[in-house]
């Protein structure tokens, strides 16, 4: 029977590819079908919920690429089973809503396609138990990432951006690659329920260091990390279902969950190892920087953005504080974000759609017009706020509750997440409470604003009163998702959670930060103003400085290395081609005959015929006049001489064959060259003097050295030559007295059948060549 | 005797070689001539060398008489003698018809495709 | 009976060949012949990967002269594979040739040629003789010379002219080569070859000869850096014609490689293994900058085979058997995706009437069905799982890693993100983008064929890109049975030398 | 008037060096000679011709189209494998028939190498004439311009 955990998976592949013929079908409407994909896998996860709860795991797999250690299988824990609900839950509702955003949109189908084929390699990313398959996932969520957020490919901005969320994430990715093939090297498995058993192997190993920075390169791009932070911003550029989704529960969620995946297995048993501060460091660092950033922007969906990078900063920075409170808080908050994020996106989405701005700095009022919206969006930002009853509050209390039991240097965590939470909430108001509240004033709206419609609203509505509901009775969450995920990323059992409200509101420290929070949050709101007064400066001066000026500057700097390079080497001249090809065959040539040289080369130097010795002479001077002369007749007298010298030499040397035939084709030759050579120019030399010299320089050290070598070859004989026993078996066996013949159409045909082929189709290239040349000239003539 | 001949197959790939890093397009078949012959030559050589013995088998015999000139070499050579011969002669008409395309015979005015 | 395994996938094309240019005034039976004589090879090819995979090695003594006094030809799981693969892109392309290649062409019996082609590739991956694969070299050279130049246009005739000299300078290095091995090892069966060199404790000096040899094959592969001749010319002529040759010449470079170091030159590998391990990082590295720089379609695929010679290469590198399974996967993967994309190009052309990324654009809203045919090659070769090219390069990072080659791994790594980089930069400009107003994009006047003929091979091979990523492991296994063969050379000698036959001392 | 000598020369040689031709192809199994210089040799009795004479006439003489030459050279070398694959052995077999003498001729053998080199000598045969009279068009055709 194949698992659910298979039939959730491929139920969502299957409407992805079913997509396109739906919405041609069911135009609008197929969102609604379409949505009983995911709905569909929420509810089998769901049904697993209490099994997970009881501390099991489901397990599936099925043998798939065994030589390279890829099986598909796949696993269901506390981690990834909050992962799993969170995707296909906000997955339902997002595939909804772009049925009203994208309403009458013509390449809906197609966008279904990317989404739910996205959404897909989530949850096969987040179920995956083999570490290749969770690659195949991950990069799965790259490209399909790409396709969406470039969906608005026909702007430039739009593929630029999306080219640039797939080369932060693909190198982080191929650095994790790397990473994972290290893991299993060391552990000798790759499956990540095995791995996560053997951290003390990983950290004995010298690899360690290596694989933690590797795998944190796969991670902190994917979750936009600081310094790889700045793709997810540009990221916007797709349609905002596209982010909604993206920046809620899935894509740069997907680094934070590997993060948590592979902690058991890669953090120090004490704390404060490598793991640990890179962690907890990069966390805060794009914490801050996110906040800083978030609070001059204007709009809506870039605010939201930077919180989106501001809280997968906070994520990194608990895992990496690796308390049981920090884990407990990052769960908590992690599922908090999810909601209300989603709904924040989705409500600016709306607003956007009905209004025909996000701009905030014209956005206000719009709780008349647009009231259920707008209460969505009030409670989403209440959550994100952290203001008590709602679930967000319960995440920033637990946060300061991690805070607070830090010692020493640590603190310093503790202030960066009080003030990060505290911008946060100034951008929360921003976003979800500044366009619905204030004095009206439609008439400088680019639209006439009414309520979404129902596929709009219906997401966001539902997803921020869970916020409110989990606050107040959070128990079915903290059993069946918050306690198992801390399991799992903890590596071990919890002993309590403290969820419910009446735990937590008690007058200590985390209270009265809360507060204080809350206070602040309220004073960046109100003085928002300000910063956008000079946001445009602020933002012009910092750009050159940051991470994405440095992409930029690499990126063009790449293309400018290429260009160099190309024309340096593929110059479009022959002469280098050769030139440089000859050179380096003189150098390996050289290298090999110095470094290896055999024995010692003996001559009779007095022995030679003078017949010979004059024949080599004047071919010599024929082969030189051949190069040099500059009249056709000269260099064509040259070749003659040069190759019937060649016939003489084999016939004086026993190969009366070959010195017959070199005789005809000599001959043979000239003839062929008589026809062309009315059409071809005068010789004349072209190059300059010293480009001649250096070429001659070469040219004669190559010959030297094939003279050398050569010399060489015929000192050294391993063994007799096989040609004995051919001349041995020639006349008995084959039947011929002329052995050379002999092994020509016998011994040796298929040479021979492969040289008259060659012959053949020289015969009909030329032919080729010039036939295609008097239609040339026909029509030329014409 | 295959010291000479080595000199000489040197100076027939030299000056190839030499050919072939000329501009002038014709200097190319010149210089594929050349190395052919030199190639041709240096086949024929680097088994040894023996001078007037081809092996032929006798008349009256079964095997040509020891010693004989290497007949492996001497087909390969003809082998290659042949080929290089058709080679040569594509190469020609290509040459031919290059320089009436481009309607330039120097090399480097051959750059529109790589650059 | 084995014997016609291997027999028949070499002899097909020529005998083909042979009929074609005995019926050459009807263009129908060209036509037809054609195809039905390169898909008739390819099932052939098939059945020698299966015989070949059941006894190991097919060898036939050609003309029943033992060896080494005659020539062998000798299958092993490599070279079926090989064969396999190069008849398959012979098949995918032939039906493909019918939509492009027009009337002019094929009374210049461009079939006869195109299956000469086919019998030089297939001759050089069985033969078992050194100086036999010199003349399959020619034989396939001088048919990509003729396909290449015979349109007789002036860019076909200027990167034709680059394209014959250099590899003519190749050929000779290479009969060079192959006479001083003669003379110094007194044979030319490669079995036999490495059986005296293994046998000698001077074969380093071989090594110069070896030198020869390496050039010359790294120049038919296309590597660093004698690779000058690849971009110069394989844009030039149609697009039929670039894909057989991108998807098979410089492939049997690269066989050809493989052969002279896991077999012949086995001894003195060690000395060698570094400057190939340079080379390959080199090739890698060059070519995919190469690609960077470029806005062409074509001509980024041509650097791009640049490149991923230089994968292959880093496998012989490597020589481990991961690295050397990795290799051959990545060998018939590279050959499938490759021949695609060019393949597509021709179709962009048919459509747009260029392949010039800053004349062409719109594609994915006038032709979704390209953009799908297109993407799954261009993604397979840059990398992305689950297609094929995932597994082809996760296996040998994974080679490298093993071996601690720390440079190598980077190299090859990085050079994956480039290959996706160029990979979109066609995406985002000819499918993406809009049509660039200013530019008249026309489809092509007077097609040679039905567009029909172009659209199915491309879907058969990228059905088959497909199908090699999700069930690719029966392929992966036996690449690593083909890579245990070719680590030990021995069983390879003793296949051909039966007799072990003693040469006179 | 120029080219007379050659024409007579032409119409005398070109028997005589088919028949050498075909006498070399003949002994070249246990003389030097072979296929390929006898090709060569008739190759340039044609040659001869068409310099004497003309191209045209070299053609008619041909009868066949070189390719079809070419061809059917191919054709006869594959075939040359075909007997020694019917008694199974390998292909490229060369299979004998037994000794016989003729007058003239002396002992003669016959068998598939010898076809082997028939092939040989007609491809031969075709290749430099397809070359020679492609490439003679070019050169024709660059004198009517000169004339013109």
């Amino acid at each position: 029977m194949p698992s659910f955990l298979v039939i959730s998976l491929a139920v969502i592949f299957l409407a992805s590819v079913i997509a396109p013929m739906v919405v041609r079908a069911l135009g609008d409407r197929a969102g609604w079908f379409l949505a009983a994909a995911p709905l569909a896998a929420f509810g089998l996860f769901v049904s697993q919920a209490p099994v997970i709860a009881s501390g099991a795991s489901l397990v599936y797999e099925v043998d798939w690429f065994s030589a390279l250690e890829a099986s598909f299988a796949l696993r269901l824990d506390g981690l990834s089973l909050l992962m799993a609900l969170l995707v296909t839950g906000i997955g339902t509702f997002i595939v909804i809503y772009t049925g009203g955003y994208m309403h009458g949109h013509p390449q809906l189908g197609r966008f279904y396609l990317y989404l739910l084929a996205f959404m897909g390699s989530m949850v096969g990313l987040v179920l995956s138990d083999n570490v290749i398959l969770m690659f195949v996932f991950w990069e799965g969520t790259s490209i399909t990432s790409y396709l969406l957020i470039g969906f608005n490919h026909e702007e430039k901005s739009s593929r630029w951006k999306a080219l640039q969320a797939l080369l932060v994430t693909g190198l982080g990715a191929m650095a994790m690659l790397a990473g994972l093939i290290l893991i299993g090297m060391v552990t000798g498995s790759y499956r990540f329920s095995e791995i996560n058993g053997m951290g003390d192997v990983l950290q004995a190993s010298p690899w360690y260091t290596a694989i933690v920075l590797l795998i944190l390169g796969g991670c902190f791009t994917k979750s936009a990390q600081v310094p790889f932070h700045f793709w997810l911003p540009n990221a916007m550029a797709g349609p905002t279902p596209v982010s909604a989704f993206l920046h809620s529960a899935t894509m740069v969620k997907a680094g934070i969950f590997l993060m948590a995946r592979l902690n058991p297995a890669l953090s120090s048993v004490g704390g404060g190892g490598l793991w640990e501060y890179m962690l907890a460091i990069f966390g805060g660092l794009t914490l801050l920087l996110a906040m800083f950033l978030g609070l001059f922007q204007k709009d809506a969906k870039s605010i939201l953005a930077y919180t989106t990078l501001g809280v997968l900063g906070i994520l990194t920075m608990l895992l990496g504080i690796g308390t049981e409170y920090a884990i407990k808080a990052m769960v908590v908050f992690l599922i908090g974000h999810a909601l209300y994020k989603a709904t924040l996106f989705m409500v600016i989405g709306s607003v956007d759609h009905e209004a025909g701005t996000r701009d905030v700095t014209l956005l206000r009022g719009l709780r008349k017009v647009m009231p259920i919206t707008a209460l969505a969006g009030l409670l989403a930002a209440l959550s994100m706020s952290g203001i008590p009853p709602f679930f967000g509050f319960i995440g920033k209390e637990l946060i300061y509750k991690a805070g607070v039991g830090l010692a020493g240097p640590d603190l310093i965590f503790l202030v960066v997440a009080f003030v990060g939470n505290l911008v946060m909430m100034g951008l929360a108001l921003k976003a979800g409470v500044g366009p619905f509240f204030g004095k009206a004033d439609l008439a400088a709206l680019p639209k006439k604003p009414h309520e979404a419609p129902l596929a709009m609203w219906i997401g966001p509505a539902v997803l921020a009163g869970l916020g409110l509901i989990f606050g107040l009775v959070p128990f079915w969450v903290s059993t069946h998702m918050v306690e198992p995920a801390i399991a799992a990323i903890q590596g071990s059992t919890i002993h309590s959670l403290e969820l419910a409200l009446w735990d937590l509101v008690k007058p200590n420290l985390p209270l009265l930060l809360s507060a204080l929070t809350v206070a602040g949050g309220c004073l960046v709101f109100i003085n928002r103003r300000r910063f956008w007064a000079v946001a445009d400066g602020v933002l012009a001066r910092i750009r050159p400085l940051g991470a994405e000026a440095v992409y930029d500057r690499l990126f063009n700097a790449t293309i400018w290395f290429s260009k160099f390079q190309t024309i340096r080497l593929q110059t479009g001249r022959l002469h280098d081609y050769v030139f440089f090809i000859v050179a380096t065959a003189v150098a390996f040539l050289a290298w090999a005959l110095f470094s290896f040289w055999g024995q010692p080369v003996s001559f009779a130097w007095a022995s030679y015929d003078p017949l010979i010795i004059g024949i080599v002479i004047i071919m010599i001077v024929a082969a030189v006049v051949a190069v040099s002369s500059r009249s056709y007749i000269k260099v064509l007298a040259a070749l003659g001489v040069v190759g019937f010298g060649v016939a003489l030499l084999f016939a004086y040397f026993g190969a009366p064959d070959l010195a017959i035939t070199q005789l005809l084709v000599e001959t043979l030759t000239v003839v062929l060259f008589m026809f062309v050579v009315l059409r071809l120019p005068p010789l004349k030399s072209i190059s300059k003097t010293r480009t001649r010299l250096r070429d001659a320089i070469l040219a004669s050290v190559f010959g030297a050295l094939i003279t050398v070598l050569l010399i060489q070859a015929v000192n050294i004989q391993f063994k007799s030559p096989i040609s004995e026993q051919l001349a041995a078996m020639s006349y008995p066996e084959a039947k011929g007295k002329n052995v050379v013949n002999v092994i020509l159409v016998d011994f040796r045909a298929l040479d021979t059948m492969g040289e008259i082929v060659v012959v053949a189709v020289a015969a009909l290239g030329i032919a080729a060549l010039v036939s295609s040349g008097l239609i040339k000239r026909k029509e030329a003539s014409k | 005797m295959e010291g000479l001949i080595a000199v000489l197959v040197g100076v027939l790939f030299a000056t190839g070689t030499y050919c072939l890093l000329r501009r002038s397009i014709v200097k190319l078949v010149i210089g594929v001539i050349l190395i052919s012959h030199g190639a041709n030559l240096l086949v024929f050589t680097s088994g040894g060398l023996l001078a007037g013995r081809p092996a032929l088998v006798p008349s009256d015999g079964t095997v040509p008489p020891a010693p004989f000139g290497d007949p492996l070499p001497q087909a390969m050579v003809l082998t290659a003698i042949v080929i290089g011969f058709g080679l040569t002669a594509f190469l020609l008409a290509l040459v031919t018809r290059a320089y009436e395309a481009v309607g330039d015979d120097d090399i480097n005015a051959f750059r529109n495709t790589d650059t | 009976m084995n014997e016609y395994s291997l027999l028949l996938p070499l002899l097909l094309p020529l005998v083909g060949a042979i009929c074609l240019l005995l019926g050459h005034n009807s263009l129908a039976f060209q036509r037809v012949g054609g195809v039905a004589c390169a898909s008739l090879t390819f099932i052939l090819s098939l059945y020698l990967v299966y015989v070949v995979d059941q006894a190991d090695f097919v060898v036939i003594q050609v003309g029943a002269w033992e060896a080494p006094f005659g020539i062998s030809l000798v299958a092993d799981r490599f070279s079926a594979v090989m064969v396999a693969v190069s008849s398959f892109m012979g098949a995918a392309v032939a039906v493909y040739a019918l939509g492009e290649i027009d009337d002019v062409r094929l009374r210049k019996f461009f079939f006869p040629l195109y299956l000469v082609l086919i019998f030089g590739v297939n001759g050089a991956f069985l033969t078992g003789d050194l100086f036999n694969l010199y003349v399959w070299f020619e034989v396939m050279l001088i048919a990509s010379f003729v396909l290449i130049s015979m349109g007789g246009g002036k860019g076909e005739l200027e990167g034709g002219l680059k394209y014959v000299v250099l590899n003519l300078l190749s050929s000779i290095m290479f009969l060079a080569g192959a006479g001083i091995i003669y003379g110094q090892t007194g044979t030319l069966n490669m079995a036999d070859i490495a059986r005296t060199l293994s046998m000698t404790p001077d074969a380093g000096w071989v090594t110069s000869s070896s030198m020869l040899l390496l050039v010359s094959f790294g120049l038919k592969a296309g590597i660093f850096p004698f690779f000058f001749w690849l971009p110069a010319s394989y844009h030039t002529p149609p697009s039929t014609v670039s894909a057989i040759f991108a998807g098979l010449l410089t492939k049997v470079g690269v066989y050809a490689l493989f052969r002279a170091y896991t077999l012949m030159f086995v001894p003195i590998f060690p000395q060698v293994q570094p400057l190939i391990l340079v080379l390959a990082v080199l090739t890698m590295v060059t070519g995919v900058f190469g690609a960077a720089s470029h806005f062409d379609m074509r001509r980024i695929l041509s650097f791009h085979i640049v490149s991923q010679i230089g994968y292959m290469i880093l496998g012989l590198a490597f020589m481990t058997p991961l690295a050397l399974a990795a290799a051959i996967f990545y060998l018939v993967h590279h050959i499938i995706v490759k021949t695609n994309l060019f393949l597509v190009s021709g179709m962009v052309v048919r459509l747009k009437g260029s392949c010039d990324l800053a004349k062409v654009g719109g594609l994915l809203k006038s032709a979704p069905w390209l953009a799908l045919l297109f993407f799954i090659p261009a993604f397979s070769l840059g990398g992305i799982p689950p297609l094929s090219g995932f597994w082809a390069k996760f296996a040998m990072v994974k080679a490298g890693l093993q071996i601690e080659s720390w440079i190598a791994v980077t190299a090859a790594l990085l050079v994956g993100v480039l290959t996706l980089f160029s990979m979109t930069k066609i995406w985002a400009e000819a499918f993406w983008k809009e049509q660039p107003a200013d530019v008249d994009a026309q489809p092509l006047r007077n097609p040679a064929g039905h567009f029909a003929y172009m659209v199915v091979p491309v879907a058969v091979l990228a059905v088959s890109t497909i199908l090699i990523g999700l069930f690719g492991e029966p392929l992966f296994s036996f690449s690593e049975r083909a890579a245990a063969q070719l680590l030990n050379p021995q069983e390879y000698i003793s296949a051909v030398l039966q007799s072990q036959v003693e040469v006179l001392p | 008037m120029k080219y007379f000598i050659l024409k007579e020369a032409s119409r005398v040689l070109f028997p005589a060096l088919l028949v050498l031709s075909l006498v070399v192809l003949y002994r070249g199994h246990n003389l030097p000679g072979g296929g390929f210089i006898g090709g060569l040799l008739a190759a340039i009795a044609f040659i001869l011709v068409g310099f004497g004479n003309s191209m045209k006439r070299a053609k008619d003489l041909l009868r066949l189209n070189p390719v079809q030459i070419m061809a059917l050279g191919l054709a006869t070398a594959v075939l040359s494998a075909v007997p020694g694959l019917l008694f199974n052995a390998p292909f490229l077999t060369g299979e004998w028939l037994p000794g016989f003498s003729l007058p003239l001729l002396g002992k003669v053998h016959l068998g598939t190498p010898l076809v082997f080199d028939i092939g040989v000598y007609l491809v031969v045969l075709g290749f430099v004439l397809h070359s020679t009279f492609s490439l003679a068009r070019l050169a024709d055709i660059q004198m009517e311009e000169e004339k013109s």
